[in-house]
């Protein structure tokens, strides 16, 4: 298992190779010129210019990705913002604790709401229960993760005034407040994923129990909860971690929506900013890292997955 | 039948297959199984080869290599004395037409979206039969054949039973008329008087339409019925080849004796026991590592106190009886039937 | 209840569309002219959604937008199937090496998830309905080819697809007439589903800011709009979401209905080889 | 209805198992169908009984009756289950659970399927310990090694730390046996249990269940399709055709001197292994009924060749036939009584 | 969620996009930060006098072609190192190749170090806004030379800096934190120690922080926030006058606006009070003629052209088009014999905007009900910052809503009108001498009423030309918690004064 996820790591490098070309190349389709948005109404033809100069972005396009390459590779420099004249690199490092600690809440959340309503549902399958939390999840599946947030802002900001409206304060300097800080960005992730959860767990618990193994169970006298637990549950677990996985990508999504909802300072707010004021080497950059964070992700569910299911080979 | 000058249709030499061995790039060289090894035979036109063996010993890898729908790692096929790598394009294409495979399974071999009539037209459309009322005819003559009847056309491959599948199923093959059939394990699904139904079919099939017929099974009971001649494979190497009496009832090697001995009897009043049992057919795919794939179970290596051969020396296919040939170091001592159950009592114990 | 599902869920959509199209000819309140003395006004029986802070009727502006959404979210998930489907029968049926290359292309293309690809190119791009359609395209096609390869994977090596091939039928007639009627019920649940992705996903560009810009009404717009005056006329940015909701919702349960009456295996009825050997 | 008459009379108080006029009946949609229908039974102690007939007769749906767990939507419509003298209908949900696995317990036909795939083989046996009868872990863990080599694994402590996919199917199957024998019931239910097996592993399983039945006296009833198999191992055979038994009795009588034609034909089915095999078979004609259109009257007769051979006798479309002969042996079948009529046709 | 304590104050507010560097960092975030880490020579105090800085006195020459500054005793940078004269002759000399303060330093000839606390000055011509530049926060910091020198990348985190907080860290993006300076030559200042800032592009967002308690101070508001927050009584909110235009560009290169009586057409029907009331909420002031706030010592009343009934005004600017050749055709206009344009043309225009500057949106919305009675078609149109300022530049819109904020009036003259000016400029092809010439007199004369009178001229101009049709004053809102003191809103939206507030608890 260790190799496979060596491997799997080694893999990442051509993969993010592969992100970073992609990404290089969209640059060459841009109408705009993002110094002169950053300017604003200041910006006369020659400090663009001089701007454009200083950022290299007068040179070829294959060579303006040479130096880039070179110089994450020599010194793990993914340049430097239009916007702010720093470098990307300490940048970003800097917004990986908030976005993985929002990333962990909002997968708590997620976990904490979509098994128990998923197992519950299957529990109770086909009856008003289960026809219940079937709607709600629907329902919840087709809400927007802005939308649920902005009515947790509402309700938990504005009227009962429990949680702060936003913000973020580090793990390692305030956890008491930082965690509060992340409760209602990730609550509002945990309900915008949670609804697949819970269907998928669903799904996967009924196709279980369709499984001989548990039907077969009670014929050798095992108790109810045996049976529930140690069959039903225990092997519908794994196909949800699959699951989860696969939903890394809608909630690293996601969380860029949370994060400018609820002003957390992580990649996705980095994202959006550099989106809004054209900073391409900060676009990219943010593409880049998320990209390598979500395959990260999803390489530990695999393991995981294969962890707890021993037919899983890796 | 045994007529040695019967023509060859199929010949195969060396023929081996591996899995992962092709697709990825980075796949470790221990999840590499050779399903086939080094299997060399021929098939004869007209006649019926059963080819049996346990689960896994390599029966259906062999069958797709045959119809071309597996390609081999190594070795030749030769079809009609042409070696099948050089048929190209519309040789190729009559080729595949000419060759027909059954499955096993006749609920996931049709197609649930189209009709019967939908099914067989495109079959017989690709063999050339004009649209209109020579189709009509010729898939009057095919339903007539295969025992259903013309009202059956319309419907779709859920409405109809295993056996009638089946039969539909061998119907669709005989569209494009053609000269081999591959079978495999085409009765396994089916329960018993709707099996006799369909071997009673395979019969009158080959009677009609001089067919050859790769029949491949597990049951050795099928095999005795159907077959001119019947090939034992084990683990992925041909281990015994020869006509029907041959293989059933004077079997030269220690494997085919042993899956004669441990198959019921059908016949309450001998009592039945198996002294040559013990060992799981595992297919651990490490055949070839030196010495005989059947040693680790033999009961004739047992019963001569395990000489070295066994182990060290791999061994080759070689012609006992006229038609009949085993790759057993022993194979003319292997006691002949009669003398089985006077054989030494091996461990009877299950052992793995 | 299976039926029930598309039913309702046809109807959800229906409801939406028949909104949109009267929306093109008719609206309970001009969409842009302002009404002052109206600012601000609360949900009731003659604003249904309220108005805005130029007391406009936000019910009236929210069906001319949903002619937007549904226009992009349907370009663009119509987009991302043509290529998807491009893409993915060739991988699937040609295999080995075209089937490698393309294969590695679309993990890379899938190693960036949907939105933050579609918010990279919308940035390149500049913001407009136009961007957000080619955005969300670009970001679907590789999920959609990677899907199409895998079912179409699946069914070339089916038996019966098999056996049509060993029968010496055409490359395309085998597509035609087996492969593509056992991909067909993926590919259009896969195209209902994303349909629901583009709705959302819209309105989520939107309300970054980055999506189809006022005035051109879109539910995305809508929401951004809606968001400064949260506080002073909450029922703003939850106006359009509710229309968001439904259409979503609506969508969602055509594609679930539709995946049950589509499931292949809800054809074959009678049981299964019961003797099929391990 | 009436074969029956002549079951009490063929109790003798030694009967561990006696099923009477068992009916069961699933409701698929708005029609109801009869999978088992009116079928008695008895299982004495230390014999072996074998269950013959044809995909979808309700062999299975009766052996699972017999715990009393029949999958929904069937239900038991009719009849008593008695087992060791307890009438089964009555027990309540606790004492069920507490016969199943450990007086009847049951081997199904794909050991691997029933096999929870995440657990160790070692902690499937001993769970099944703790939930019956409790004991420290040492002792659960010792029973199952006991169990283990008591079915021919050479290391059960090995085995028992392997998840049932890395063991081959003959292992498995053998495990499941292990599993089924554990707290030594008194009568074990094997839903063909070597169906999906090579002949060879087959020998060894049948091999394993007469073993049982010498060393521990348990009894078996043995469902499967293959009457080579109920001529190995069984004492007595019941043959079920369209949720009815045909036909019961010894199996050596049966199979030598058949009395119901659908026995007749299954046997004439039944290919040689030695010897030259006849160039064609003596098919039945037809299809096996669906269970919810059995045909009327008696359920085999659109496909019996004896009825063909009599002209087509109205009797047999409208009237349900009853028991005819001995005790020991009988037959469901009108004309059982015509002479030679089944014996011409074997 | 920062943690309040006694002496930190915690902003919210929009990050400073265009950095540190007193050269190029033109936009109000990042003059905001500016101000507090630099200090400049002169500073102004609540009434917009200039009142002393770094530099304790400054004395004309008697020509007017120079200025000798003394600095204060205790002058240091944060590091504790002197600020010399030298150092401000380096920095006076770098911000004139700058492009944010070059203009306005056009006039200085040179820079003499007369001792280390003594520089003077030199001009080309005497000069009354000369003075101004001098105070103008964040561009004319004073930087210490070696620290500049020596680090190549120092205004990415300067360093040795010369105002009342130095910089302790910032993290892109997200938060920046100010440390009050030990070696601040005022002594005792600033009252409050850390200064903590979030940055946030959303203001509902910041407005909600505010509320919550989350942050003590946020700026700028939206109107409709401050109004909200300040009736809650949850915040206090400074609506400041400021030298800012809110108004429409035009491109006066090609028709429709090349001519005169379309443009003055326009600006009798472009909406005033109502977009007052109902984007700005009221915060601001409504332009009819003006350039100047109503506050501001060059505010000439009377200027009020534009300031007719909405009926009157749709006549005359009915009238107006038709002699310029638009005639009403149905309801719209069309063409028929305007120069240039092929008869039939309509009279249709797209209306672009920022995207993330929402009155604007409200504003562009009105604008197109208000001049569709006049048979006038606008689209409006919004673009994100980036593409806006691009399109603009190339001429791509013939009229965009715009907005623009200046430090003094002077400036907004100079920059604003003038013939190199920048709203003209942007939107290029209008250039009036007499106006150019005009400006010059009113920035050289050291008499504030002559130069009021002067600018008065200019404005009449203007009132006439509609280079750019001025609809209101912006005002700067700020919005503070109860409980900081002290503070003293400025017309140049500086938020110095906070050198001298505290934050109670
Ligand atoms: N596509 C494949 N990829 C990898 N391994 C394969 C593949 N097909 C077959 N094998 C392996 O090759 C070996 C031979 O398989 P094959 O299906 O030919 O056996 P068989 O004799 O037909 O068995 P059975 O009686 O169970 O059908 C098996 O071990 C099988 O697991
Ligand atoms: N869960 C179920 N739902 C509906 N009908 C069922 C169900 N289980 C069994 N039946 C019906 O009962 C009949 C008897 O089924 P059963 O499984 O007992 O047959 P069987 O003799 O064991 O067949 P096989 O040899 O195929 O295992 C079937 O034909 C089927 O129609
Ligand atoms: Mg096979
Ligand atoms: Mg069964």
């Amino acid at each position: 298992m260790l190799k496979y996820a060596l491997y799997r790591i080694a893999l990442l490098v051509p993969l993010l190779l592969g992100v970073s070309v992609l990404t290089f190349l969209y640059i060459q389709v841009i109408p705009g010129d993002p110094v002169a948005g950053l300017l604003g109404p200041g910006g006369t033809p020659e400090l663009i210019a001089q701007l454009r100069h200083q950022f290299g972005l007068d040179q070829p396009i294959l060579t303006q990705y040479w130096h880039w390459l070179s110089n994450l590779i020599a010194h793990g420099d993914l340049g430097t913002s239009f916007t702010t004249r720093q470098k990307i690199t300490p940048t970003l490092v800097n917004r990986i604790p908030a976005t993985l600690q929002l990333t962990v809440v909002g997968l708590i959340f997620t976990v904490a709401l979509g098994w128990p309503l998923g197992f519950l549902a299957a529990l109770f399958k086909d009856t008003w229960m289960d026809r219940a939390l079937s709607s709600l999840t629907l329902v919840g599946l087709s809400t927007p993760m802005f939308w649920v947030g902005t009515l947790l802002i509402l309700i938990f900001a504005m009227h009962l005034r429990w949680l702060p409206a936003g913000g973020y304060v580090p793990l390692a300097v305030d956890p008491l407040t930082s965690i509060k800080d992340s409760l209602m960005p990730g609550l509002a992730m945990g309900i915008g994923l949670a609804p697949y959860l819970a269907r998928m767990t669903r799904a996967a618990t009924v196709e279980v129990q369709h499984e001989q193994f548990v039907r077969h169970a009670p014929t050798k006298g095992l108790r109810r909860r045996t049976v529930f637990l140690r069959y039903s549950a225990r092997n519908a677990v794994p196909p949800t971690v699959v699951v989860i996985g696969l939903q890394l990508g809608s909630l690293l999504g996601g969380q860029v929506i949370v994060e400018q909802l609820f002003n957390w300072p992580g990649l996705g707010r980095l994202l959006i900013q550099g989106a809004i004021q054209r900073d391409y080497y900060m676009v990219q950059a943010v593409i880049l890292v998320i990209a390598a964070l979500y395959v990260l992700l999803n390489l530990l569910a695999e393991l995981i997955t294969a962890a707890l299911d021993p037919r899983i080979r890796l | 039948m045994t007529d040695n000058e019967r023509s060859v249709i199929f010949r195969l030499e060396g023929v081996t297959k591996e899995f992962g061995a092709d697709r990825r790039i980075f796949r470790r060289r221990a999840e590499r199984l050779r399903a086939l090894d080094d299997v060399s035979l021929e098939i004869c036109r007209g006649e019926v080869l059963g080819l049996v063996g346990e689960s896994g010993s390599g029966k259906t890898t062999l069958g797709r290599i045959l119809v071309g729908s597996e390609r081999r790692t190594s070795g030749t096929v030769q079809f009609d004395g042409r070696p099948v790598d050089s048929l190209r394009g519309r040789r190729r294409r009559t080729f595949r037409r000419r060759v027909q495979m059954v499955f096993q399974n006749p609920f996931t071999s049709l197609n649930p979206r189209r009709t019967i009539r939908d099914v067989l037209s495109a079959g017989l459309a690709a063999r050339g039969v004009p649209r209109g009322a020579e189709r009509a005819e010729a898939l009057r003559a095919l339903l007539q054949k295969v025992g259903l009847n013309e009202a059956m056309l319309d419907r779709y491959p859920h409405e109809f039973s295993g056996g009638q599948r089946q039969r539909i199923v061998l119907a669709r093959a005989l569209t494009v008329d053609p000269s081999v059939l591959v079978a495999d394990e085409p009765v396994s699904a089916l329960d018993v008087s709707i099996q006799a139904q369909v071997l009673n079919l395979f019969v009158s099939l080959r009677r009609e339409f001089g067919l050859t017929i790769l029949m491949i099974t597990h049951d050795l009971r099928v095999a005795n019925f159907l077959s001119d001649r019947i090939a034992v494979l084990y683990r992925g190497r041909l281990v015994e080849i020869g006509t029907r009496r041959q293989v059933m009832e004077n079997s030269r090697h220690p494997y085919t004796r042993m899956l004669l001995s441990a198959a019921p009897s059908g016949d309450p009043t001998t009592p039945t026991h198996h002294p040559l049992l013990f060992g799981d057919a595992v297919a651990n795919g490490l055949a070839g590592s030196g010495g005989c794939v059947f040693s680790d179970r033999c009961w004739l290596r047992k019963a001569k106190s395990n000489p070295d051969r066994c182990v060290t020396e791999q061994p080759q296919l070689r012609v006992i009886d006229g038609q009949q040939r085993a790759s057993c170091h022993f194979a003319e001592e292997t006691p002949v039937a009669a003398e089985v159950a006077s054989v030494d009592p091996v461990s009877a114990a299950v052992t793995s | 209840m299976l039926t029930g599902r598309v039913i309702l869920g046809a109807t959800l959509v229906g409801i939406v569309l028949v909104v949109a199209v009267v929306g093109l000819f008719w609206t309970p309140y001009p969409t842009s002219l302002p009404d002052l003395p109206n600012r601000f006004q609360s949900p009731s029986l003659n604003h249904l959604m309220g108005t805005d802070e130029l007391g406009r009727d936000i019910f009236s502006r929210a069906m001319v937008g949903a002619r937007t959404s549904l226009i992009i979210s349907l370009s663009a998930v119509l987009l991302a199937t043509a290529v998807g489907t491009l893409v993915g029968f060739v991988a699937g049926y040609a295999g080995g090496v075209v089937d490698l290359v393309l294969s590695r292309l679309l993990d890379i293309l899938l190693a960036v998830p949907a939105l933050v690809l579609a918010l990279g190119i919308v940035a390149m791009l500049g913001a407009s309905g136009t961007s957000v359609t080619i955005a969300l395209a670009w970001a679907y096609t590789p999920t959609f080819a990677r899907v199409f390869r895998g079912v179409v994977v699946a069914a070339r090596d089916h038996p019966y697809v098999e056996a049509s091939r060993g029968l010496g039928l055409s490359a395309p007639v085998v597509i035609a007439k087996d492969l593509l009627p056992t991909v067909l019920p993926v590919m259009v649940v896969q195209v209902t589903t994303a349909l629901a992705w583009g709705i959302m996903d819209e309105a989520g560009l939107g309300f970054l800011g980055l999506g189809v810009q006022p005035p051109a009404p879109s539910w995305g717009s809508l929401l951004i709009e809606g968001r400064q005056y949260l506080y002073d006329a909450p029922w703003l940015p939850i106006g359009a979401g509710v229309f968001v909701i439904i259409a979503v919702l609506g969508t969602n349960l055509l594609g679930d209905g539709l995946r049950d009456v589509l499931d292949p295996r809800s054809w074959t009825t009678r049981h299964s080889g019961r003797r099929a050997r391990a | 209805m009436n074969e029956s008459q002549h079951s009490p009379a063929a109790i003798d108080g030694d009967d561990l198992l006696r099923v009477e006029n068992l009916s069961i009946d699933f409701a698929v949609g708005s029609t109801t169908v009869h999978a088992v229908d009116d079928v008695s039974l008895q299982v004495e102690r230390g014999e072996i009984v074998g269950l013959v007939g044809e995909s979808g007769c309700g062999k299975s749906t009766l052996g699972m009756s017999l715990l009393r767990l029949v999958q929904s939507p069937g239900s038991i419509v009719g009849g008593r289950i008695l087992f060791g003298g307890r009438d089964l209908m009555e027990l309540s949900d606790h004492e069920l659970q507490r016969l199943r696995g450990q007086e009847i317990s049951l081997i199904l036909q794909d050991a691997l399927a029933v096999m929870n795939p995440v657990t160790r083989v070692g902690e499937q046996l001993t769970e099944v310990i703790r939930d019956h009868v409790g004991g420290s872990r040492a002792e659960r863990r010792r029973q199952a090694v006991a169990a283990l080599s008591s079915v021919g694994f050479p290391r059960p402590e090995l085995s028992l730390r392997s998840f049932p996919h890395q063991l081959s199917g003959g292992m498995q199957q053998r495990v499941s046996i292990a599993q089924s024998m554990l707290l030594e019931p008194r009568l074990i239910i094997a839903d063909e249990p070597t169906t999906a097996l090579d002949v060879t592993v087959q020998a060894q399983v049948l091999e394993l269940l007469k073993d049982a039945r010498t060393t521990h006296g348990t009894s078996i009833v043995l469902i499967t399709h293959d009457l080579a198999v109920v001529a190995e191992v069984c004492d007595r055979v019941l043959v079920m055709y369209a949720g009815k038994v045909v036909e019961s009795g010894p199996v050596q009588e049966i199979l030598q001197a058949p009395k119901h034609p659908y026995t007749a034909a299954l046997l004439a089915a039944l290919l040689p292994l030695r010897g030259d095999p006849p160039t064609e078979l003596r098919a039945l004609p037809g299809q096996i009924p669906q269970p919810d259109q059995w045909p009327t009257g008696c359920r085999f007769h659109p496909r019996c060749p004896l009825r063909q051979r009599l002209g087509n006798p109205q009797l047999c479309s409208t009237d349900v036939p009853t028991a005819q002969g001995g005790p020991a042996h009988w037959a469901a079948c009108h004309f059982v009584s015509e002479e030679g009529a089944v014996a011409s046709h074997d | 969620g920062t943690t309040t304590s006694g002496s930190a104050l915690n902003i919210i507010s929009a990050e400073p996009t265009s950095g540190l560097d007193p050269n190029t960092a033109v936009t109000q975030t990042s003059l905001r930060v500016m101000e507090l880490v630099y200090d400049t020579l002169l500073d102004y105090d609540k009434d917009g006098k200039l009142v002393p800085g770094l530099a304790q006195k400054w004395t004309p020459a008697a020509n007017g072609l120079s200025y000798t500054f003394v600095l204060q005793k205790a002058a240091k940078f944060s590091d504790g190192s002197p600020i010399t004269g030298t150092d401000v002759k380096f920095s006076l000399q770098r911000a004139v190749k700058g492009q944010a303060l070059g203009a306005s330093l056009a006039d200085m000839t040179s820079v003499d170090v007369v001792d280390q606390s003594t520089v003077r000055i030199n001009l080309k011509k005497p000069s009354r806004v000369f003075l101004n530049a001098m105070a103008r926060v964040g561009n004319a910091a004073i930087l210490s030379q070696k620290a500049v020198e020596s680090n190549p990348s120092y205004f990415t985190k300067p360093t040795a800096t010369s105002g009342p907080w130095s910089l302790e860290q910032w993290t892109t993006q997200s938060n920046l934190t100010l440390q009050a300076n030990p070696n601040y030559w005022r002594s005792g200042y600033p009252k409050i120690k850390t200064i903590n800032y979030t940055f946030s592009n959303d203001p509902t967002g910041t407005a909600a922080a505010l509320q919550s308690g989350t942050a003590d101070m946020t700026y700028p508001m939206a109107p409709n926030d401050a109004i909200r927050l300040q009736k809650e009584g949850v915040a206090t909110s400074y609506p400041t006058p400021t030298p800012g235009l809110v108004m429409w560009g035009l491109d006066k290169s090609k028709p429709p606006f090349n001519d005169v009586r379309v443009r003055q057409a326009f600006a009798y029907v472009v909406p005033r009070a109502d977009k007052q009331t109902a984007c700005w909420n009221d915060i601001g002031t409504n332009a009819t003629g003006n350039l100047v706030f109503s506050g501001s010592w060059a505010f000439t009343p009377g200027l009020t052209k534009y300031d007719v009934p909405k009926a009157q005004g749709l006549t005359t600017a009915g009238a107006l088009l038709d002699k310029a050749g638009w005639k009403l055709a149905g309801d719209v206009r069309q063409s028929q014999g305007v120069p240039g344009v092929p008869d039939g043309t309509k009279l249709a225009v797209t209306v672009p905007y920022e995207n993330n500057w929402s009155q604007a949106r409200c504003n562009t919305e009105l604008l197109q009900q208000d001049l569709a009675p006049l048979g006038v078609k606008i689209t409006p149109q919004a673009f994100d910052s980036a593409t806006f300022y691009t399109d603009a530049g190339k001429n791509k819109f013939a009229m965009y809503h715009a907005g623009n904020q200046w430090a003094t009036v002077d400036d907004e003259m100079q920059q604003g009108f003038t013939c190199k000016g920048q709203v003209v400029d942007l939107m290029a092809k209008w250039c009036n001498p007499q106006v150019d010439k005009l400006i010059a007199q009113a920035q050289a004369t050291l008499d504030l009423n002559k130069a009021k009178q002067l600018y008065a001229q200019v404005q009449q101009i203007v009132q006439e030309e509609q280079p750019a049709i001025v609809t209101g004053n912006q005002y700067a809102v700020v919005g503070l918690a109860k409980k900081v003191q002290g503070y003293v809103a400025r017309a140049d939206g500086s938020n110095r004064s906070l050198i001298a507030a505290t934050v109670g608890q």
